[in-house]
């Protein structure tokens, strides 16, 4: 039937393709919406580094205390970069919505799904490096206190890991324990 | 894969999408909960005899700061588990 | 290949978008409150005597933050149980 | 037999993405707020003396603050409930 | 029998979202107010005999700050309710 | 019989979007000058004696900081009022 | 008889969105100004004095920092009223 | 329904899109630059007698916090003037 | 008769998109050198002795920070001018 | 309508735009190295005599911050040049 509906034209036109070059170029897209969590890491270890170079100005005695802290914390913020990577090369070289069976549709925009979710990787990383830097700018005021303030550094980066981790499980499970290709 | 276009799986595709645009609301507890864990290790190291409160504030108001993130972490599940959506469809 | 898409289907499909899209706003209390946390946290090292004001404020500002954050969850909400969108369709 | 996607329909699904664009506008006063909060546990830990000024100021300007994001959820309010496009389609 | 969109009904449903989109602008005046009333409460505790300066330039700075938040709030407005658009298309 | 989409429309539509989207510069002077409020206000505070000053550097500041919102307003009320994509159609 | 949708038609909806997107360049002018106003109110309360050197650098900074908004405006403007895209076309 | 769109007009839709995308880079100079004239003002009110290198260090570091709003201009021009990817088309 | 899109426009089309989104990067090191040369600006007022290490330091962390921005700019010219995209459809 | 277009073209032309998505991460490694080289040229300033430790401790944590704006940069490059995708289409 011949229909002029321009939604239902879009949607036919796309269902047209090969469904496998629709979740494939979905997935494409969905890689880049997952690194797009890169500026979380980015800011905030920026700051660790700022704030590890005035440290180093203000007391170059604890340069090594105050690199370590910042080293450390800095690694924590890496986290949400890593896993948007891991994600989005999950998404390239080990595709698991590839061989989903179900409707192409839902399959294809699982994938975008799982790379929005990702983004929310910006948070810890921006927080995460905050306290990275704070730590080091506390180490390196009383490099004494470096076990106790690195542990409330710890804490507090766990805590702010949380949101990460839940946008982590969402794009998973829309990679690998699909309910709506079920449904 | 099947490629019929039913209203259905217009309904959970786009229930996968917004899944995903929930899940960004994390960004904010990330940012505001990471300034909070900066603030408490800025704390401890100029007041260490303080530890306890200072850790003790720091994690009331970082739980605090969390419930945005759950909330759209709530949304994200229900409309991935319990589609209230797809079953107004009929 | 026939298409069997209802505007019901659509609307109840852009619904799933809306929702994830109004979750967005819990970014900003996420920010906010997490920097009245690092606050708090920090007022508590220094002043301790003043541990009970000062929470109380933290947590009255707080609660001030959340309301832009509740009002998307609740448009959320709307959108996936109580759609007044499906019901204008007739 | 199918019922096609009407001008209506589109209307309407697009209403609901309007009204989830809208709720983001609460992302700002949620990082205001929090930072007026912020700002007053800090200013109530040092001067407790002034508690009942600072809190005051705070939530004067915290309403102040909230406007914008009552602004978006009349928007959405109005695009779920009393939706002006609808009728102009006649 | 079936209605088919129509070009009035897809400038409808555009300025839905439009309208949407122009209340993000709100996210501006809510982290800026909020940081004026932050200051604010901060310069009340320390110099309360300057209180009625203080609050007068917060809020005469904070309606500043409003401007471009009523903006968005006008052009969505013109949009739902005045739409100069679908006028256009006869 | 039935109105098809046509390219006036489409054009229409999309003004719709752009209008929104011009909006959101306003993000920028919203918390730009509510920063330059909440300098004011520490200011003047501070130096009461230079009240007249500071309020002056600071609503000069703010109108600098403007201009951007209003460009976005006023290429917002074009593609509304005097869309000159529309006349290029022919 | 009905008008279909032309390429012309096509370009022209695109270059609203463009100009729309491209005003969002003004969040920048916005913030940073405003930054620049509320550092040249804080320094004309210190400093009287100074006021002239003060609001002279902040005017100048301020002018540099208005650039990318209007470059932001001219594409905006270029893309409505000096379409190079449509004349492509042929 | 015959569609007049060719790909030369779609190229060419995209590239007005993709040329507003192109602008949003000004938000990062503006921001940057007005910081710069901020801590420019703040510093010729406290040393005026460095004024010359003050404002000649923020002069040059806003030179170089321009280039990256440059090459999106240059983006966003050679997309609209000496498009090179509908010469690709033939 | 009608010139139907191809793939290769297709592919063309969203290079110009994608070309448009990687200059968003811009926004980044625009804040960070932006922000460099506000505490260069800064540094000089106070130690003007410094005044040859402190612009150094300045110009050499600024460097650093504009990498991500060529990065995004190479991404771009590549999908203008070399597009490899193209070459792979054959 | 005869589809011209392959499931290749459109894989590639998604690459396109995910490309230019992966890029836009390089915002945070702009901002936070710009940071860092503030902070390095105000130390340097500070302390001119451990102007070495400074300059050494400031490119080693901006080493560290740009390592996301590599992986955005490494999956736009094997978007465009090994796209893996276009393999598995066999
Ligand atoms: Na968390
Ligand atoms: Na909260
Ligand atoms: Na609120
Ligand atoms: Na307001
Ligand atoms: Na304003
Ligand atoms: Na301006
Ligand atoms: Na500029
Ligand atoms: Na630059
Ligand atoms: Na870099
Ligand atoms: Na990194």
């Amino acid at each position: 039937m011949e229909t002029t509906n321009f939604i239902v034209r879009f949607l036919e036109w796309l269902m047209s393709f090969d469904p496998k070059a629709v979740v494939l170029g979905a997935s494409a897209i969905g890689a880049g919406f997952a690194m797009i969590a890169g500026i979380g890491p980015g800011i905030g270890q920026g700051y660790a580094a700022g704030k590890g170079a005035e440290a180093v100005s203000r007391n170059p005695k604890s340069q090594r205390e105050t690199t370590m802290v910042m080293l450390l914390g800095a690694a924590v913020a890496e986290t949400s970069g890593i896993l948007a990577l891991v994600v989005a090369l999950i998404m390239l070289f080990g595709n698991p919505l590839i061989s989903a069976k179900g409707s192409a549709m839902v399959i294809m925009a699982s994938a975008i799904g799982a790379g929005l979710s990702m983004i929310a990787g910006i948070g810890p990383g921006v927080g995460q490096g905050y306290a990275a830097g704070k730590g080091t700018e506390a180490v390196g005021k009383r490099p004494k206190l470096q076990s106790s303030v690195v542990r409330t550094m710890l804490v507090g980066q766990a805590v702010a890991q949380t949101t990460g981790i839940y946008a982590l499980v969402i794009s998973l499970v829309l990679l690998f324990a699909n309910p709506l290709i079920r449904m | 894969m099947e490629t019929m276009i039913t209203g259905k799986a217009l309904v959970l595709a786009c229930s996968a999408i917004g899944a995903g645009l929930a899940m960004i609301a994390g960004i904010g507890p990330g940012i505001g909960q990471g300034y909070a864990a900066g603030k408490g290790a800025e704390g401890v190291g100029r007041q260490p005899e303080a530890q306890g409160d200072i850790v003790r504030t720091m994690l009331l108001g970082a739980a605090v700061a969390e419930t945005t993130g759950i909330y759209g972490l709530v949304i994200a599940l229900i409309l991935l588990f319990a589609n209230p959506l797809v079953k107004l469809l009929g």
